[in-house]
This record gives structure tokens, C-alpha cells and sequence, in this order.
């Protein structure tokens, strides 16, 4: 089994309300999901649709032909009715689009007078489309109805059961009507109810559980979800949640809490990132940990807003005058959104150096099931002296030498010792300096000492697929889901893997995993990237000197899908 | 006892004579006539002459960029907002680079102390107008002089509704000193622009051109009349008003935080097992 | 003769019931009404909601940044002061990301036109609070309620100094029209705060609410005195002044410049063989 | 004839006034010289000096070694007398030192009492210092003379008297008391007063050249200089030069006043430039031309105001979300600094994109002696369409797809045409759009077919030395004159040539010059860098897969000089 279903229609007709509804339906029904979102800078009309594929198996891209498209506009049959497949349904209310459609593929429901006839409302129309879906797919309505009763429990008993009258009504009449449906939904083996995480929510969840306790942003798509699941969290985990005048406010009152002694986080996308730049660089300088999200979109400049890129890799790696470590984490799926959001908050206050979360919109909005999260797997250690802890030293240096380069993190407050630290080249205790001796101490320090032990953190990329591949294909970030299906369908013909590198900088060692030679063994290696100068590929030289014999770029601010990318990647092994 | 020997740091880097010795001077008295230790509170600073002046005596420092001071007090009072924070910061680093800071953090009513060394020029950068700098002065940077109408703090302050505004001057310590003990006791956001001689760079302000026209407001005065402050906050020329111009009893942004209404932040235990709840949202 | 069909743009992607709409109305009218056409003034716009403004009609744009545009306009008015330049931004564009160099822009009195559409939300990023939002309104990334005292952009602007500033709303477009002009023909930098209702996102400054509460300003209100100019800034809650609030006759910045006193840089020809005595400077 | 002149004392003691002085009647008199500063960030007090060499050969770097210490402070002894060649001589005025030296290379010289005596005033030392050393060196008084003339002029001719007499002490007092002083200065062949400059007055000039009739920047070190050189020739030549309020606004409004029609720029360090990477994005999305002047100083973060490294390379080359093209300079000399200046005027307006000098503080504060720079070979072409020329077109559109990808500049108001543009991804005419295929288009015009175009304007590196070297020294920027000079003095025992990148990014074509080729033929290549991380050498591996063989840091804020340079190569070559 494996179905897509798409919801299009104007912004603020409410295509969220039925796509996350649905989507939780059949993730409490045990199957596996993926969606994704596509929608423009705006708040009212233009065009957006929402996507949804279930399975028995476990999913990790959108397809292009489609099961199901409800549509709530006239543009959703004029773009979307070609990518239906052969016995695909669009369901609409004449009424509401007025216009009747008299092909078979299209079935005609009244959501509007259902709504009111059952005792319901106009404005429950989605609730009706909702019904009339689960209908079609012959499912029962029971988890949509207990949505139901969550979802509308603040407005009262009445609004809950009309609501449900509404989504029978949509239910039922699609039962009776849409006859020439044949579509079954089976759950799978283990059906029991799976979780469904967005990449952003996975973020803002994997903060949580690494005692974030500060966060500062200003808003800016695609991040702003962080901002508003941690907010969501602020009373019941301690988190202080504070929307900054700027983005230059928002890392420097990160930098200030953690320089205070909690773990702190900011979020923003590219061009909030631009501000940010001047405080990365007094973060290494003063050695203070902080985790930065920067969730990437269509650029220069304001770009597009709302669409997707990986257009900011090389910007990451050299961002902030003078020389200093970070690392780089691209996850691509929300379950490393998660676990690698974990090790970002570790790494950071282990090296007291800034790591960075790189994401995009498109990792930010799709929505993945997950057979749950493992909170016994997740880091959680305090490397600050704080309270007796820090009393019971002798004396202290904010950035004293030491062996690994590492100086202790104190509390300021906690002792008597003094917490002094300087954005100017500074001494062991913090304070400023002039000479040449103890800048290249310094250097040694934070540089020098730091990055061999940083390098030896950062795991080996994924391989996924022939363990002696004539054709690798290779990426990094959001692409993990979209080439892991390219490749289970391409195997089926090719001798192909995949590499995938959501560890990216410092550049992984060659050590444990020889990646390189891996890539010379092979005919043709493709660098995928979601940007139009290849910015992985430009690292990788850098960092060995090997050169991908073939590249794919899309930088249309759309994200892959399965069978372009299956489409191109054969149209270059044609060209072998 | 915490006494001056306390307070003794690095051997300023400042030119002879300069209104920042009286300044620093006046702050390490304040602290110990205070009884507060140097590792009780933290001291926020920029870049610029006056922002040195935290390596010249003893605190908890964040010497941190030019120009944002602010934003890292911030987050230090909101981690933790037992811990004293004041900031030292320069006319250029404050009002110039950070102005966007000033007004959000006036806002905010985020409790921390703001000094500022106003000398009315970049002294650091060797002489280059601040937004203080008045009128006319002719810089290497300016040959036709200054155009841009002088930056008046105060009013800026009664406009934005800082809960503790007052103008200070170098040269008179002890009147400083109050000033600066009032701003520490104060609940609320409290702005000290200390009129600060700059003997190298500004020819115009100097001790004499202030001590000629800066005097102590009546003993009348109520800083607590809005509007009275506002005209007041805009007498400046032949004559200079020191002391509390404006001053309200606004609510703090900490006060008001419920997630910090029990400890601090910093003090509040992480429990890594209530993160199952947050799984269960997900389902 | 130029009319409203010169001045047809795209279709706006606004909400149906926007009060951009008749904000965008009334700005044509009014360029229509003062026979200026498109390409002879400039229209700089940041980022938001409002900020799509020059493409929903016809003129020079340019649509820069989130926060920028009055540096941009700066720029222009400098290198071309002949060029008439009117900025259009949102509340979160022009007080929150912008705020620095409001205040600069403020005091150096460019001579440029600041039309701020006011809907005391972040309209495009789906609701945050912004300077202007009221004290204790819930969104989503504020769930216990705003608690940063709402920004005053008209005390600002008379602490500031600023040539010109008034309050519109965009219920009450003749009075908005009216306003325009009279910002378009004032010698100096001049803004107009324009109340803006949000239907989607501010649910709580909605028509109805502006409505009960604007006024126009009493005839015999005088905007040209400062104090008092202050306590009318002051004015918000139960009854809402529109009208001119402050304005004052300074020179402006480009008037000062001798550099451009002849004619605008960018009609200055530039004459190589004069860099000879710029190479003598050398020996 | 190779002297070296050190004066040293406290910041506030006048020895720029000194130095400065000193380099104008050497080079006044025909002589070639280098001078470099060493200083603090402070105003008075602590230790700086001020490095004069003069020769009757061209020079390019200083040396270790010192003929003539002016101690105005005891530090100028205990740091600098072991630098003193075998006779060499330290004067200074014991009385002001409070301290007598007995040494034979120590010559105590009364430059108050001198100044008093002769009927001038205490403040008027430095003049006598200068006096003095201008008599040891055996030299006229006359071009001293004038230049007291010229400078004291407006103070009024008692003053300028009174200095005359109080020079004429000092050169006197010496030319009687240090008898054992063997030097004698030769001005060499064609000894023509020669122009002396320094890096970041050059910058200045090549502006005001390039007919930059904008500028705007927020005070930094070592850019500062840019701004006040500009800020002198404001009347003259029609330049607006304004201090902003901070760098995004300096960035932004020099965006604008471009859009208005005049060539713009702005200048800063790396903290400054880190708040101008949003601004940088914006210039590109709009294709808006500026130009951008670097000065780096150590970093991260505020670091070491006063000092030099070549820390921002690949900042620069990375700056910005999203993907363009961009141009990086980085000057080696005043000479360079002044024609790339002018070229990246040229090339900024050409292809409308942003152009950048990186440079740094040794370069900006290194003097050196010019015969003079040629009018005739400044570049200055206006692309833009004005006036009746813009009347005249038909139709206009900012943003027009082209062959090329350059679609013409109109000036905004010269005709009916509106000129519009927008940080968000556009049409041609400069609206906003959401959709893929224009957004295609549009990249593709931007990067895509500049590129190709901008990488023909890239220069080859700069050879020197040996053309079948086995060891070649490779570096960029400010490290050019030491490069030089080390490998003038390497070549007497070794084939050695040194390989110098001043045009960096877009990385020079092979085509050309094949300098992969070049440096593989070589045994050992040593790239030589001002920064502790390498960043040159890891752009060469980048574009071109090549790894030196060696590398030379330093990081430590000072500059090479040309004993320390040789010394660390023969160190390496040793290991050969
Ligand atoms: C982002 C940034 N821009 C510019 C500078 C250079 N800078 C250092 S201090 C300073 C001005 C200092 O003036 P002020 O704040 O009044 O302090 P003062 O030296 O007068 O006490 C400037 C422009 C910097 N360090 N960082
Ligand atoms: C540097 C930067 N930060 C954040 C954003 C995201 N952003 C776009 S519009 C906007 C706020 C718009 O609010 P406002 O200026 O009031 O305009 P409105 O939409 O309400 O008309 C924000 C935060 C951005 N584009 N650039
Ligand atoms: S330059 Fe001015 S402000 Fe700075 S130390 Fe000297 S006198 Fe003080
Ligand atoms: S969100 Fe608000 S401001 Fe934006 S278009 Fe809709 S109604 Fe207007
Ligand atoms: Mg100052
Ligand atoms: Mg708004």
C-alpha cells in the first residue's frame, strides 16, 4: 500500500487544518507517513498545497503522482489533476468552486451543505473533506473523531459534537458515493501508533531535552517553529523564550545567558544569520557555548521566503571574522533533527565553541513517523562548575591553558572566584592584552589544541545501499530521505549507493571510514545538492582533494522528489 | 569587609587626565560603600575607552562587542536575575552602534544599571563624532563639521518611558556617587549619562565648558512628572541639569516572567525524565 | 495628465478586508492628485506585509531589506536630492529591526517621507508581536501575553526632534490623504504612524476598536510647540489623536551639505585630469 | 645604502609626527623607503614605534636590524637596543628619560633644552629629534625646512621660525656631538623627489580616481584612514562622504546612493564587515554595484585592533546568504591598492556585483616611495544609462534577461523608464514572483552567466624569481614586499621564486599562466600566510585540488619582516 494524498487550495482556506488532521489519522492508525508543504509568502489565496503519502512501509519522500487530491480551489484540479494516477479521485464541492467537472476522476461532494444539514457550520467544510477522505479510503473515523474531541475540547461539548456530526456526514457520503473507490488502507505489521514529528518540531524537541533553557530569536521562516514549540514548553520545562529587536540582540542574549551559566539557543534562517555574524565570532573569541539553528531558504537576500535551498554551507564554514572552530550539523530527518539538536547542545558546552544546526525549509515542514524516541539515548551532562563545586577551587582562570585547550566553564556568582572573559585578545584570567606571546597561546588554545579533539567527534557519513557501488550517489542535509528512496528504487536495476553526510564540519576523518577511496572505487559518483553551485562538493575537494564526476542541482526553491531524481540520475548513467 | 583593595585592577590605559579616572573612582567607592563584592555582581562592557574599564578593577566581566552591551545583559539578568548587572558603555557604543538595543532594553524595563561615559565623541578611534558630539565640531572625518542635531539621552528616556533616568558629570564625584547608588537601588532599568571630558580628542566639553554649566537639579524637582521631565530633559546649553531627570516604578520585565518567578534560571534543575511528556505530544 | 491608471500595479496578495488596501488606495490618489508621475519619485520599501506596497502600484522601487530602508533612502536622497523619496514599512520593519536608524535618520532631518503601515503585529510571519503591540496580547511565541511596554513612535519622534510627524488611520482615508500631502510637500524628514488593522493576526486593534478611539486633532492644537507636542504624544488608550503631532522647520541634512549645494552627485560630471593634484598631495 | 631609522616612545609622544617627517625629506630627496608602525590601542602612554628604511634601491619590507633608534621612552632601550646594528646609535634626551646611558652607541641629546635654547618651547622636541637625525645622517636641512614651512604655516611665521631654529639646533648639536656617525645617504640614480604613499591613502586615491562620488562607513581600524582621505577631498571632487550610523546602515546606504546613480563604496574591518554580510546579499540579489574595502586585523571578534593578519580570506570569499558572484582583491602594494582599487570600481559597475579590497593593517599603515603613478592608465568607462541616453531606449527592464546576464543600469528619474528592484526573488522588471521557472532564470542570469565572464577579467599571479625554481614561496595580499625581499636574498644560494595572488577570487584561470603546473614542477613549495588556519592554501585546494607542500604561519599580530621570513624558509628548506 501506498497512497498520496494532496489538499490544495488559497492560503487560509484551511489545507494545514486537513493535512496535519489526516496525517495524525493514519499515524495513530499505525501507518507510515510522510508529508510536506508547498506555499507562498502570503497569508490569504495564491496557491498551496499540502501532500501526504501513507504506507504499510516506512517512508521518507513525496512522490509526484498522487491517489487523492482534494481540491478547494479551481487551481488545484488545473495544476495538480495531471499528477493523478490512473484510478485517482478529486473530490471538490461544486458549490464552492462553481464549477461542475463531469469526469469520472471527479466526484462532487457538497463539504459546505453537509456542514450545515448535519447541524454543523459552513466553516466546518474541513472537517466534512476530512470525513469524506478517510471515507474514500475506507477507514474508520474513530481517531479522527477523538482528534476532534482534542482538537475543539477548549470550545465546548456542542462545537466537539457538531464537529463530529460534520465529519460523519463528509464520512459517510463518501462511503455511499464514491463507488468506484478502491482504495484500502492496511496498517501494516506492528499497527500500533506511531509518532509523527515535523524537522523544526524534532529541533525544538531535541532542545528540550538537552536542558535548553534559553532561547532567542527573532522570527524568520523557515525557524520561527522553534521559537513556537519552545515557547509552547517555556512554563512546564523552565525555558525562558524571548523574541529579541533584532537578530544581533537575539545571539548576543544568547551569548549573555550562557555566559551566566544556562544552555542557550538561537534560531533564525540565512539572512538573520547575516546579523548574526559579528556575535559567532564573540562567542568563539570568549569561549562561550552556544547552538545556533539557521534553517535555509532561496536566497540572496529576502529570496523566497517560504521555499527551500542548501545555499548555506559554505557560509557556515567561514562566517565570522578570525580564525575559530564550530561544527556543523545537517540532519536529514527529523529523528537526527532530534539527536543531533542532543549533541549540539554537548559538543557546545564540551569545547565551549558555537555548533551549528543546519536545516531547510523543506526538512522544516515535512512530517515523518517515527516508531518513538528513546529517552535513555539522549546526552545530558553538565560540564559548568557551579555552586560548591566551583567554591571548592583553589583559584580560577576563565581561560586558563591547559593540556586539551579546554579551560573550565564557572558560574559567575557561584563562588568567589571572578568570571571574566573579553571579545579582545585576552590573558588567562580574561583580561585584555597587547602582547604577541600570549596571543599565540591563545590561538594555540582555542585553535590549535581544540580541533584535533572536535575532529574525533564527528562521525563517519551513512552508506546506504550495494557494498561495492558502481554508482554512488552523494549529499548531505534534507536530501537523505529523497536519495535513500531514489536508491531502493534504482537497485532494482543498478549496482548504486548512497553517501550521507549529516556530520559536516569539521570535515569527517578518513580513518574510521575511507570515504574517498570508497568514491574512487566507483564508475560515477553524483553530488546531489539542493543549491546551484554545488557548495558540498566544493568542501570535499577542499578537504581531500576528490572531485565527484557528475553533479545534480536544483535551485528552483523546490525540493526533489522521488521520480525527478530518479529521472535525472539516470539520464546522467545514460551518458555513461 | 570588602575594601578599595578589592576593587584594584590593571593600570588604566587612559591619557592623563582623562574624565574616566574620576569615573572608574567614583564606581569602586560606590562598591564598597555599598558592601557588595566584586564577585557578586557582573559588569557588561563594549568597546571603546570606557568600556576598559572593568580590567581596571575587579567584577565578574563580559567585555564583549562595540555596541551591544545591552542584548548580553539581557540574557545574563534572564538566567539569571539574582545577579547584578551593570553596564559600561560609551556615547558611540550605547547611543550609536547599540541605539536599537537602548530603546528595546527602555522598554523591556530589564533590570540592569547602564553607565554611560558620555565624552560626546569616538575617542577610541581617535576622534570621530558620536551622536552626542554637538553641532559644528569639525572632526578629520567631518571638515564641514557635524550636521546631524545632537542626540539628547534624556529625552529619549522620558519618551521611551526608562524607569531611572539621570545625567551625571565627572566632575563631580560625590554627586556621581549618589547618583550611581540611587541607579544600583533602583528596581528597574536605570540610565546614568555621565558627562565625561574627553581631554585628547574634545576641545569643546571640557571640564571647564561643563563646570560652567552643569548644575544640581532643584530640590523641588519631581522626576516623576512625565511631562515635567520631558521639558526638563531638553534644557541643555548655557545651562545643564545633573541628577534623576526622569524615574517611574514600572514593573520589571524579570518581575513579570512566570517561568523565573520561583529561582533563577540558572538555579533550576533539569529533569531529563519529564521529556516523556513532551514525546507524548507527538502521538 | 497623469492618472490612476499610471499608477496600476499587481494584484495585492493581501487579505481580503486588509487595511492595506485603502492604504494603498490613498496613496495613489494622493500622486495623482499632486500630478507627480511614477518615474519621478522612488519608493523604498523593507520587508512585510506593507513592504510589497510599490509593486502593488507603479514607480521607481527599490524593495530592499527587513529593517533598511531608511539607510537605503538615505543613500539615495544623497547621491540624488532631487529625487523625491517616500519609504513605505510596517511597525516591525521601521521600529523593531530599524529602529537604529530611525533614530539617526531622525535626527540627521533627511529629507525623506516615512509612511509606516501600523498594524502593531508582525503581519507576513503569521502574528509575532512587534515595538507597537499592546501589553498583554497572547501569540504563539508569547503564550503568557506581551509584556514589553508598547513602543510610542510619536514621543520618539518629538524627543528626536523630528521635522515632521503625525498619525493617520486607515479607516479615514481623506484625513490619511490629507496627511500624505501635507508629508510630501514639508521641507524635512518626515513620518506618518498609519493605524493599520490586521484582520487576520490582531485581532484586538481591529476597525472598530481604532474607530471608538481616533479623533482629529483639535483645530487650535498647535504642533509646532514642543512640550505640548510631547503630552498629545502621550495620548493612547481611551481616545487616539490623528493629525499632525510635531513639526518643526530645520534644515535639512542635504540642504547642508556643500558638497551638493550646485546640483545632486549624481548629475556631477566626474573630471579625471583633476586627480593630478590629488597625486601632488603625495610629494 | 640600507639604513634603518627606529623611533620609539609612548602613543601621544609625536612619533608619527617624527617618522612621518623623516620618510617625506628622504623620500623628497630622492631616496627609496619603507616604513611601518607598530602600535597599541591606547591614546597615550604604553610603547609603540615607528619604522623608517631608506635606501638608493627600491624597497619593499622592513628589516630587523636598526642604524638609528630615537628613544623617546626607556622601552624604546630595553625593547629595541639589541636590535641595534654594530654602529648603530641610540639618541635620546636623558633628561626627559630621567636616565643616563653610558654606552658608546648611546648619543644623549638635550632636545628640550635644544628646543627652549634656540628659542622655540618645550613641545617643540620632535622637531629637534628630527633635526638631529637628519644631522647624523649627514643629510640637507633644506627639505626639513620646507616642510616645517608647509606644516606649521597656518599657526603663523613665528611658529614656523621658531621650529626652523629649534630643527637647525637639533641637526647641528648632532652633526658636532656624534662624531664616531658613519653614515652618509646617497640618493641614487635619478634622485627626483619620489611619491610616498601609504596602503590605505592609496585605496583613498584610487577611489576618488574611479570618480566614487559616495561613501559611507562607521569608524574602524585600520579602515579609518579610507574615511578621512575621502572626508579631505569631499569638496574638491564632489564626494559625499558620511559616517553612518553603524555598518549595516554604511552598507545599505552605499547600496542606495548606487541605485541612485553614483559610484559608491564603504570600507571597514572584519568586525564591521560581519554586520554588512546581509547588505552584501542584498547588493547581489539587486545587482546593484559596490565597492567594499576590508582592512583585517586580528581576530576573532574585537582581537587586536591595532595589529595585522590575513584572517577574513575566506570570510569573504563565503559572506552572505545565498548564491553570487563576487570579486576579491587583495592588493600587495600602494601601487596595487591603488589600480585594483580603480579596477574594482571598473568591474563592480560592469557586472554589477559586489567588489571587494581585502586588506590589512601592515598595508595600510606601510609606506612606500613611488616614481609616481600614470593618470593615463586609470580606467573609467560610466555603464550606466543616463539622461537622453535612457530617454531614448524603447522599453526598460531593470532586470531584463540577457545573453550575457547584465541588463543595463538606468539612472532612476533620468527618464520615464521606472527602475525597479528587489531583494526578493523577481521578474525582469523587478517584481516580486514566486514561481520556479523565472526563479531558474534568474539564478542562472545572476551567476550562472556572469561567472564565466568575471573569471576572464582575473589576472594571472604575480612570478618572481628563478623560472625553473625547486622551491617556490606562494602567498597574497600585504605579504608581497617580504616575499620579494626574501627571495632577493634566498636566490644568492637557492633557485627559489616566490608566486603572489593579488586578484584572488574568482580563483585565475590556468589558461594563462599554469601555476598548478608551475608549483607541481617545483620540489617544495611553502605558502606563506599572516593567519594561523591557512586560508589560501585551502582555496587552492579547493579550486584546483593542489596542496603546498609547507606552510608558514604567523599569527601572533605582527607582520613578517625580512630576516624572521628567511630565516623560517631556510628552517623548512633545511628539512629538505
Ligand atoms: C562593529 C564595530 N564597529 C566599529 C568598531 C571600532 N570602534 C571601537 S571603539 C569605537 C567608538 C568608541 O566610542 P565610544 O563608544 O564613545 O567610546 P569612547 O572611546 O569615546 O569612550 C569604535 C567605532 C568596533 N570595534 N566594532
Ligand atoms: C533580517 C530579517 N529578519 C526577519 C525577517 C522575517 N520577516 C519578514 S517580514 C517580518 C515582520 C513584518 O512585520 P511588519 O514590519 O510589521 O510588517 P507587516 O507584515 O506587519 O506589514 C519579519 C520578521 C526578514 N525577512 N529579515
Ligand atoms: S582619548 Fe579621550 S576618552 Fe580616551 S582615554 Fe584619552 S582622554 Fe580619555
Ligand atoms: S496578515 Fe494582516 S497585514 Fe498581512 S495582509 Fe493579512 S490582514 Fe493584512
Ligand atoms: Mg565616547
Ligand atoms: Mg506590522
Amino acid at each position: 500500500m501506498d497512497y498520496t494524498i494532496k489538499i490544495g487550495g488559497e492560503a487560509g482556506q484551511g489545507i494545514q487544518t486537513i493535512g496535519d488532521t489526516l496525517a495524525r489519522v493514519f499515524s495513530r492508525t499505525g501507518c507510515y507517513v510522510f508529508s510536506h508543504q508547498d506555499y507562498e509568502s502570503r497569508i490569504r489565496g495564491g496557491h498551496n498545497f499540502y501532500q501526504i503519502r501513507l504506507s504499510d512501509k516506512p517512508l521518507s519522500a513525496s512522490k509526484d503522482s498522487v491517489d487523492i487530491i482534494v481540491a478547494l480551489d479551481r487551481d488545484s484540479v488545473t495544476h495538480h489533476e495531471r499528477e493523478l494516477k490512473e484510478h485517482g479521485r478529486i473530490i471538490y464541492d461544486s458549490s464552492a468552486l462553481r464549477l461542475k467537472y463531469d469526469k469520472p476522476s471527479f466526484l462532487d461532494i457538497p463539504f459546505a451543505d453537509l456542514a450545515v444539514q448535519s447541524g454543523g457550520d459552513r466553516i466546518m467544510v474541513n472537517t466534512a473533506a476530512t470525513g469524506a477522505v478517510l471515507g474514500m479510503l475506507g477507514m474508520e473515523l474513530s481517531h479522527f473523531l477523538d482528534i476532534i474531541g482534542e482538537t475543539f475540547r477548549k470550545k465546548g461539548d456542542e462545537v466537539v459534537l457538531a464537529n463530529k456530526n460534520v465529519a460523519l456526514a463528509g464520512y459517510e457520503h463518501a462511503v455511499k458515493n464514491c463507488t468506484r473507490c478502491s482504495f484500502s488502507v492496511i496498517a501494516g505489521a506492528a499497527s500500533k501508533p506511531k509518532m509523527l514529528i515535523g524537522g523544526v518540531e524534532a529541533i525544538g524537541l531535541g532542545a528540550v531535552a538537552s536542558g535548553c533553557k534559553f532561547y532567542s530569536a527573532y522570527p524568520m521562516t523557515p525557524s520561527t517553529g522553534i521559537m513556537n514549540y519552545l515557547a509552547a514548553k517555556e512554563k512546564e520545562y523552565g525555558i525562558v523564550v524571548e523574541q529579541a529587536e533584532d537578530e544581533i540582540a537575539a545571539i548576543n542574549m544568547t551569548v549573555g545567558a550562557s555566559f551566566a551559566g544556562v544552555r542557550s539557543m538561537t534560531g533564525t534562517s540565512g539572512g538573520g544569520f547575516a546579523l548574526m555574524v559579528e556575535g559567532l565570532s564573540l562567542a568563539a573569541m570568549t569561549e562561550t557555548p552556544v547552538v545556533i539553528a539557521v534553517g535555509q531558504r532561496p536566497g540572496p537576500a529576502t529570496g523566497f521566503p517560504t521555499r527551500t535551498e542548501q545555499g548555506e554551507l559554505q557560509f557556515l564554514i567561514s562566517a565570522g571574522h578570525g580564525e575559530f572552530p564550530r561544527i556543523i550539523f545537517a540532519p536529514g530527518t527529523p529523528r537526527q533533527a532530534f539527536s543531533l539538536t542532543n549533541r549540539a547542545f554537548d559538543l557546545a558546552e564540551k569545547y565551549q565553541i558555537p555548533v551549528f544546526i543546519l536545516f531547510d525549509t523543506y526538512l522544516a515542514d515535512s512530517q515523518w513517523t517515527l516508531d518513538g524516541l528513546d529517552a535513555s539515548r539522549v546526552l545530558y551532562m553538565d560540564y559548568r562548575l557551579r555552586g560548591d563545586a566551583f567554591k571548592q577551587v583553589a583559584d580560577y582562570k576563565r581561560h586558563a591553558f591547559t593540556e586539551s585547550g579546554i579551560s573550565i566553564l564557572g558560574v559567575p556568582g557561584d563562588a568567589e572566584h571572578l568570571v571574566v572573559t573579553d571579545s579582545d585578545e585576552h590573558d588567562e584570567e580574561g583580561h585584555i592584552v597587547e602582547d604577541a606571546a600570549t596571543r599565540v597561546k591563545m590561538v594555540q588554545k582555542r585553535l590549535d589544541k581544540k580541533l584535533p579533539l572536535i575532529k574525533r567527534e564527528i562521525a563517519s557519513p551513512f552508506v546506504y545501499g550495494d557494498h561495492k557501488p558502481a554508482v554512488i550517489i552523494t549529499g548531505w542535509g534534507s536530501t537523505y530521505g529523497v536519495m535513500k528512496e531514489a536508491v531502493d528504487e534504482l537497485s532494482k536495476s543498478r549496482s548504486i549507493a548512497m553517501l550521507h553526510y549529516s556530520e559536516l564540519f569539521p570535515f569527517p576523518h578518513t580513518e574510521r571510514f575511507d570515504y574517498v577511496r570508497f568514491l574512487q572505487n566507483a564508475k560515477q559518483t553524483i553530488c546531489i545538492e539542493n543549491n546551484a553551485t554545488g557548495q558540498f562538493s566544493r568542501l570535499m575537494r577542499a578537504e581531500t582533494g576528490y572531485a565527484f564526476t557528475t553533479h545534480i542541482h536544483k535551485f528552483d526553491g523546490r525540493p526533489f522528489t522521488v521520480e525527478t531524481l530518479v529521472g535525472e540520475i539516470n539520464g546522467h548513467l545514460g551518458k555513461l | 569587609m570588602v575594601t578599595l583593595e578589592n576593587y584594584k585592577g590593571q593600570v588604566p590605559a587612559w591619557c592623563p587626565g582623562c574624565g574616566n579616572f574620576p569615573i572608574l573612582k567614583s564606581f569602586k567607592e560606590v562598591m564598597v560603600e555599598l558592601g557588595i563584592e566584586p564577585h557578586q555582581f557582573t559588569v557588561v562592557s563594549g568597546i571603546g575607552q570606557a568600556a576598559k574599564l572593568p580590567h581596571y578593577t575587579k567584577c565578574n566581566t563580559f567585555n564583549g562587542l562595540h555596541g551591544r552591551t545591552l542584548p548580553v545583559a539581557t540574557g545574563i539578568r534572564l538566567a539569571n536575575h539574582e545577579m547584578p548587572v551593570i553596564i559600561v558603555t560609551g556615547d558611540g557604543d550605547c547611543y550609536g552602534e547599540g541605539g536599537n538595543h537602548l530603546m528595546a532594553a527602555m522598554r523591556r524595563n530589564i533590570n540592569v544599571k547602564l553607565f554611560v561615559h558620555d565624552n560626546q565623541i569616538y575617542g577610541l578611534t581617535k576622534g570621530q563624532p558620536s551622536p552626542t558630539t554637538g553641532e559644528g565640531m569639525v572632526t578629520k572625518n567631518m571638515p564641514f563639521g557635524v550636521i546631524t542635531e545632537q542626540f539628547n539621552p534624556m529625552a529619549l528616556a522620558v519618551a521611551l518611558d526608562c524607569s531611572f533616568a539621570a545625567r551625571g558629570f565627572a566632575g563631580d564625584p560625590d554627586h556621581l556617587k549618589s547618583l550611581m547608588k540611587e541607579a544600583i537601588n533602583h528596581k528597574g532599568f536605570s540610565l546614568i549619562d555621565i558627562l565625561q571630558p574627553c581631554v585628547t580628542y574634545n576641545k569643546v566639553n571640557t571640564y571647564d565648558w561643563y563646570r560652567q554649566r552643569v548644575y544640581h537639579l532643584e530640590s523641588d524637582y519631581d522626576p516623576e512628572d512625565r511631562k515635567a521631565a520631558f521639558s526638563k530633559a531638553l534644557e541643555w546649553g548655557k545651562r545643564i541639569p545633573i541628577g534623576v531627570i526622569y524615574r517611574n516604578h514600572r514593573p520589571t520585565f524579570e518581575e513579570r516572567l512566570p517561568m523565573i518567578a520561583g529561582k533563577p534560571l540558572v538555579h533550576q534543575a533539569f529533569d531529563l525524565t519529564k521529556i516523556q511528556t513532551a514525546f507524548k505530544g507527538f502521538y
